[in-house]
Formats: C-alpha cells, structure tokens, sequence
C-alpha cells in the first residue's frame, strides 16, 4: 500500500509521454519538494528492477515509466501481430494513392479521398510504409513509399503495381491518372454534400 | 425552458409553439396562412431576451420548423407539381414523415442515454503515449515478404477512380430555367442599374423561375458581384451591385 | 514480488493503446489460459482500488490499466485537460447513431438527424471516438465507433448499449402522430390549389 501522494505520482507518470520532473509533479500535485521526494522514494523501491512490469526511470528532465525488458519478446509478438495486421480500408486507399501518384502530398490525398487524411497518413508512416520526401512548391510535405512497402507487397518496383483498369473500365480512360482522381474526388464531394 | 413552451403571437394564432404544431397537424390552423417566417423571427427574439443559446432547444426547434417547412414547401406547390416533385402520395408523405419524426426521436433519446453514461463513468484516464521507438520501428530486414496482395492497391485506386452515380433528379427538378442563364440575366440588369428590386427582375415569371433565380442571387453574393437587402419578412428585396466588371477585362 | 507472467502481462497493458483480451495476452506470451487467468488474478489484486496509483480495468472488450480517479485532479492540473470535455447534444447524437447503426455514413446521419452532419462528425473523428471503416456503395466514407468509444462510455462493448428500441413512442402515440398526418395529407389532397 503506498501513501496516496505516492500514487497520483504513479499515475501522472502512467499518463504522461514524457518524462516529469520533480517541480512539475509538485506543480500539478501542490506538494512540497520534500514530499515530492519522499513519494518519488517510494515509487523507487516499488518498480525497483524485478518487482513489477514497470520500470521507474530517471531520464534527462525527469522521471518517466517504461516496460520492462522482460516483457520485450511478448511486446515484439503482439505489436508485430497488429503491424502485419490488414490494412484499414482508409489505409489501404491512402496507400495506393500514395503508390500510384507518388510523391504526393496530404492535402492532395484528402482532395482525392473526399475525407481528411491525418490519421491513415500517421498510421502508414508509422508502419514505415511510407515516408517523407521533400515539400511540395506550396511547402505541403511529400509522402513516398518505402523500399518496406515493396517488400511487403512483393513488389521488385514502383512497375509491378498492378493496372487498375482491370477493376474498373474507366481507368482506361486517357488522361493522367492524378487528374482523374482528383476529378473523381471532387465529384465525390459534391455527391456526399448534404 | 424548452421549445414547446415558446409563446408566440402570430397573425392566425397566439399561444405555445407545442398547440400550435398540434392545431397544424390536425389541420386547424392552415399552414399555408402560418407566417413560418414570423415563427423564426418570434425564435429569435427569445432567444436575443433570453441571451444565451440553449443548444438542445435550437436544435429541437430547426428540426421542428424544417419539417413544417417541408409541408408547406408541399402545400404551396401546384398540384401538377406535386407530382413532379414528389411522387408521393398524400398518405406516403405521411408515413415517411412519420417514420422520420419517430426515427429522429429515438437517436435523440439514445443520446441522452449516452450522456448519462458518460456522465455516471469513472474518473479514470487512459494512457495515450506512442509506443517506445525500439517497438515502433517496422525494420526492412524483419518485414516478412509479400504478406499482403498488391491487387489490393489496384483495386483501391479502381475504387477511387469510380464516380458514385449521379443522382437521377430528373424527376425532381424539370429545367426549365437554367441557373446560368438567371446569372447572365441577373448581371445585364444591374450593367443597366446599380440597384434593383427583385419584383422587377422575376416579374411575370413562373414559380420555378422564381426559384432559380434566388439561386442565381446567392450564386452571384457568393462571388462577391452582388448583395442585397429585405428590411423585413416577405419585403421587397433590393439587389444592389457590389462591383461592375470592368469594361476593360470583362466585356 | 509479482511472479514473471504478471509482470509481462503488466508491461503489456502498460503498452498497448487498446485493452487486450486473455486470448491476445495468451498468444503474445505463449502462456497457457490457465496460468494468463492466474496472472490475470494476481494483477487484480497488485491493482486493486486504493493500493496503488493505477487500476486494472475490464472495458472495450479486455484488460487495461487507467489512473486511479484519486489522481484526477493531479492529472487535470498537469495535462490542462478535462478527461472529455462534455459532448454537446448534436455530438452525442450523432455517436448515437454510429454507435446503434455502425457502419454508416454522413449522409444518413444527416437524414435521420435532418440537419448537416459535418461539424459533430469532424469533432468525434478528431477525439478518436469514431473512425472510418471504408465505404458505402456510393462512395460516401462509413464510420464505425472506436475502442476509445467503449472505453470513455465505460462499456465492455457495444452489446452493453441498450435496445434503442425501448424509446421508440408506443404504438398508441405513433398511431396518435400518424392519424393526425393522415387526416393532414387527405384534407390536401382534397384541396385544389390556385
């Protein structure tokens, strides 16, 4: 049982990103740095190395919580599961828009998708799918696929990527493939106006 | 106070908004007599006494005064119109506005409920850190080879090639006026005069004339080439040019 | 002293951003369901209310830990941040209906709401409460709730929500309602007018 200054300070350091210093967590708590002190003692003898799955760890800028190694494997199996998970629709169409169009920016991905693109784009760099190359001339940041991305489409280069107009007549039609997905796109924006 | 027990004082009725959707829909008090426009100014100066916006009550209200809007819309069309329009029948307009009042009542009950939960829930919070980077990092080397079927990326582009079909308004909507057309009236009026009366502009028009040339108005205000003027509800509108094209660049 | 299962399992919630079920601790850690529920039940007690900082928390279909409300006010102070600002009634009507009717699309929000759907639909999407899960036949992006959803409403899962059916009018009031639209329609259509 730890004293209850103890434990809010556990629970800032769950919550937050980034490591905390002494002063901030008596900032936000309204204790004294002598009791911030004590309780950060405390904290320091419960997540001493092999208690528990949590390490407490005294960073540049302050006190942070983190896995402990132990867990590394059992983390590397799930989250690896999750990475080679299917991708999400939004993600998917993302993806190849980036592919087929590449490089191309996120305004430009929100234009043709008809929905804002923030969160698949996130998703997607996270995964090393893609990656940031340059800005384009009106300083919007250009996405490009990864060598990753090839390798885990089986894919020897941006040449392989399959014709789409074996799904669909209308990629046949001439014209550059960009403006014909931003025309659709807007099109689509014009339909789903309510 | 919530939107039922809105007072109101109109030419045809006088008393709270809730009587007066009952005496609407049991016919004794003819919409098409009801000032729906003195409805929304009579809304609004409650709300501009009472000085703030109970959100929930506006809300209630839109829908509201939407729905009698739609019957009147309804009402006040020709009945060759009718048919045109919405090929309805009285007592499938009925249903489906029905329908819709009770579906729209449900989802604003369920709502509630969803607010009472959030409400009654635990002061918990979550932790929304990223990952550590050593677990984020996909690595080219531990990436398994061709997990996923570049079809996919194929099919994703064809899906957003696709133009969703347009809608057939044909039934709705028989063009006789074009928008455009409006518009290029519209501007050669007002290269003849700085302000005119919307009266003069549609006057001896039919209805659907009428009807695209308010289009055409808010077409025009929205590229800044006009605004206009109604001192009150059902007054005549005053159109007045913002800035002439100048004969130089545009003839 | 937590046994090493514990701890891995502690590490694991520590990590992931969604709750995990015993079937995902399972496969991650190659533990038999016997030992994860042991483990399970041991972390149920290391996280018991008032023993430390952190609870052990079943919600949105598996484990998680969260701060203990003891720390609320901390946590407030430190993040400047309410836990969810209170959703105002468009908002929470509008994750009514993805919630009852998910998938769904904006445009059918739009229509059973009567009014534009944009401004609650961009809010939820932004605080995570829904997300997109591809397309409607016509183009229109679908939305579905997120497992943040279940975890602010404080529901195992979307099974917990309640028939909606039960404030549906009762058939003497729908009849009531209809009547009186019926008597409206005919007495229009007995009505020549101009």
């Amino acid at each position: 049982m730890s004293s209850e200054l103890a434990r809010t300070l556990e629970a800032l350091l769950f919550l937050s990103s980034d490591p905390l210093s002494a002063e901030e967590l008596a900032e936000a708590t309204g204790a004294g740095d002598l009791d911030i002190a004590g309780a950060l003692a405390e904290l320091q003898q419960t997540f001493a190395p092999g208690a528990r799955g949590l390490l407490l760890r005294e960073v540049a800028g302050g006190y942070t919580l983190a896995s402990d190694p132990l867990a590394e494997d059992a983390a590397r199996a799930l989250l690896g599961r999750t990475r080679h998970s299917a991708l999400t629709p939004a993600q998917l169409e993302t993806l190849a828009i980036v592919a087929y169009l590449q490089p191309v920016s996120r305004p430009e991905i929100a234009r043709i998708r008809g929905v804002n693109a923030e969160s698949p784009v996130a998703t997607l760099l996270d995964r090393s799918l893609i990656s940031e190359s340059g800005r384009s001339e009106f300083g919007a940041v250009l996405y490009t696929t990864t060598s990753l991305f090839l390798k885990v489409f089986d894919l020897r280069s941006l040449e392989d990527l399959p014709d789409p107009s074996q799904w669909d007549a209308t990629a046949d039609e001439a014209g550059e493939l960009r403006d014909r997905l931003l025309a659709a796109g807007e099109h689509r924006a014009g339909t789903t106006l309510e | 106070m919530g939107v039922a027990e809105l007072e109101f004082d109109l030419d045809v009725f006088s008393g709270p908004f809730d009587l007066l959707l009952t005496l609407v829909l049991r016919e004794e008090v003819d919409l098409r007599e009801l000032s729906l426009a003195e409805v929304v100014v009579g809304y609004i100066d409650h709300l501009e006494t009472r000085g703030e916006l109970d959100l929930e009550a506006t809300t209630e209200f839109i829908v509201l005064i939407a729905a009698l809007l739609e019957l009147k819309s309804r009402l006040l069309l020709p009945g060759e119109e009718i048919d045109e329009l919405l090929e309805l029948e009285p007592n499938e307009a009925a249903e489906e506005l029905l329908a819709r009042m009770l579906e729209a009542r449900r989802y604003r009950l369920a709502a509630t409920h969803l607010g009472e939960l959030l409400a009654a829930a635990p002061a918990v919070r979550y932790r929304e850190a990223p990952l550590p980077l050593e677990l984020r990092r996909a690595d080219l080397d531990d990436a398994p080879a061709g997990v996923w079927d570049p079809a996919g990326l194929g099919k994703a582009i064809a899906g957003l090639l696709v133009r969703p079909p347009q809608l057939d308004l044909s039934h709705v909507l028989v063009a006789r006026v074009s928008v455009s057309e409006r518009i290029s009236h519209l501007r050669q009026l007002l290269r003849q005069a700085v302000e005119l009366s919307f009266d003069d502009v549609v006057s001896g028009a039919d209805r659907m004339t009428v009807a695209v040339t308010v289009f055409a108005l808010l077409e025009l205000y929205k590229r800044g080439e006009l605004s206009w003027d109604q001192a009150e509800p059902f007054g005549e509108i005053t159109v007045r040019a913002m800035s002439r094209p100048s004969a130089g660049t545009r003839a």
